[in-house]
């Protein structure tokens, strides 16, 4: 099946790409999809612990079963997790 | 035509439509309106150190959208007769200019104020929105640590400056 | 011709004026401005009970507009890098419409709130300004306690309240 | 010596009067000109014990001196010296 795997900000940059259709096997997980961008663009590897995802404009784990047509976006830690004075 | 109480826009942000949109909702709940607080976050001009030039913001614009109606489900929880509008700016931001407005509306001041810091503190824990700047030498990313959007922790940490 | 920070006017009140005039101000300061905390005080439907058909507010103009200057200066001393606007409105105002707005600027969000709110507890505490109130059935003046502009225990109660 | 008394809100309604060119003595204080507008309005008197005062747009006390051409106002208690969630 097909999903369209999205990045953001710095993964963005990392992967060189900003959404790709990915192709996966029908009982793929996010978990799936990210394993299929870090074969193609090892450099995200690097923020492999620091990612949150959502499936479909919706927060999800990387557990979270995926469907064909599915929009699967990882995203890096968002910038004002910081203290009040930030 | 009024404007959306949660959005995520590349134009210039105003105050004035969300006042707007948070009064006329207030105004037929618990005791009415009385007091509108609101929150303009705005670029500036130095980061740790660094001079910066401009930032450029980037979301998940559809999950954002989201995560701002569920804050206000949050504060709802909490002071039921309250309402909320959030509106991010993405795309290039100058110096001066808004990156985020909040408003919201209460039937009193201290209300008002509450919602209005609570919802600050839980967009910038969970609202998928990076800042990108650019400063005088160079450019980086901006980023904090990971912020689970179910994490009563951090919520309650939001409440807890809110109500301080 | 930008806004003067501290007015009494007969004319609806707007936000965008004011957040100007502090971000301007809170630019060149300290950090700069990155945070905009305003307040906009609303004439309710209800108040104690009573169905409110509108509001006349008077003032004494000159003394209030150098209150609020005052007020100004009371938050500088405590946050020196912030800055402050308050516009009062004075005359017949509607259900809905803005008795006063005030805008307070500073680098970080969590100063913003509190100049923000320490002005509009000194500003109902101290501003010679009345309130007309119009209630089906009759009208009376609503009156407060007598506050004395230099009494200490109020201005520290201020500061609690935006402190907390 | 001629000042202008000026009332404001319940006052201004209790004295029937909103500014008034009143006659004093030259050594007058603010307690003067109140002692002036309460032989002419008596119903003044009610808010003696709440009334606070201003001289030329400065607050004043009762025995602030006051001096020809004066503005010399009584003010009520203020609307919004109450609780925070008023």
């Amino acid at each position: 099946m097909r999903v369209t795997v999205v990045c953001f900000a710095r993964l963005r940059d990392l992967a060189g790409l900003r959404e790709w259709r990915c192709e996966l096997p029908s009982d793929a997980t996010v978990q799936s999809a990210w394993n299929a961008l870090a074969a193609r663009a090892p450099a995200v590897d690097a923020m492999r612990t620091a990612i949150s995802c959502a499936v479909n404009a919706e927060f999800a784990t990387m557990n979270t079963p995926i469907r064909e047509g599915d929009e699967v976006a990882f995203l890096p830690p968002v910038s004002g997790g910081a203290p009040a004075h930030s | 035509m009024s404007a959306p109480p949660f959005a995520v826009v590349d134009t210039p942000l105003a105050v004035e439509p969300l006042v707007v949109v948070v009064e006329s909702a207030a105004r037929d709940r618990g005791e009415g309106c009385g007091a509108v607080c609101t929150f303009v976050g705005i670029v500036r001009a130095t980061h740790q150190g660094r001079r910066v030039r401009h930032l450029e913001y980037e979301a998940h614009a559809a999950l954002t959208v989201k995560v701002f109606a569920r804050i206000g489900e949050e504060a709802a929880e909490r002071w039921p007769a309250s309402t909320l509008a959030i509106h991010h700016r993405v795309g290039r931001i100058e110096i001066g200019e808004a990156s985020v407005v909040i408003a919201a509306a209460a039937a009193h001041r201290a209300e008002s104020f509450q919602v209005c810091r609570y919802a600050i503190e839980r967009v910038k824990q969970i609202a998928p929105v990076w800042k990108h700047e650019f400063f005088e030498g160079g450019d980086a990313w901006v980023e904090g640590p990971v912020a689970d959007p179910a994490d009563d922790g951090l919520r309650r940490e939001a409440l807890e400056r809110a109500c301080a």
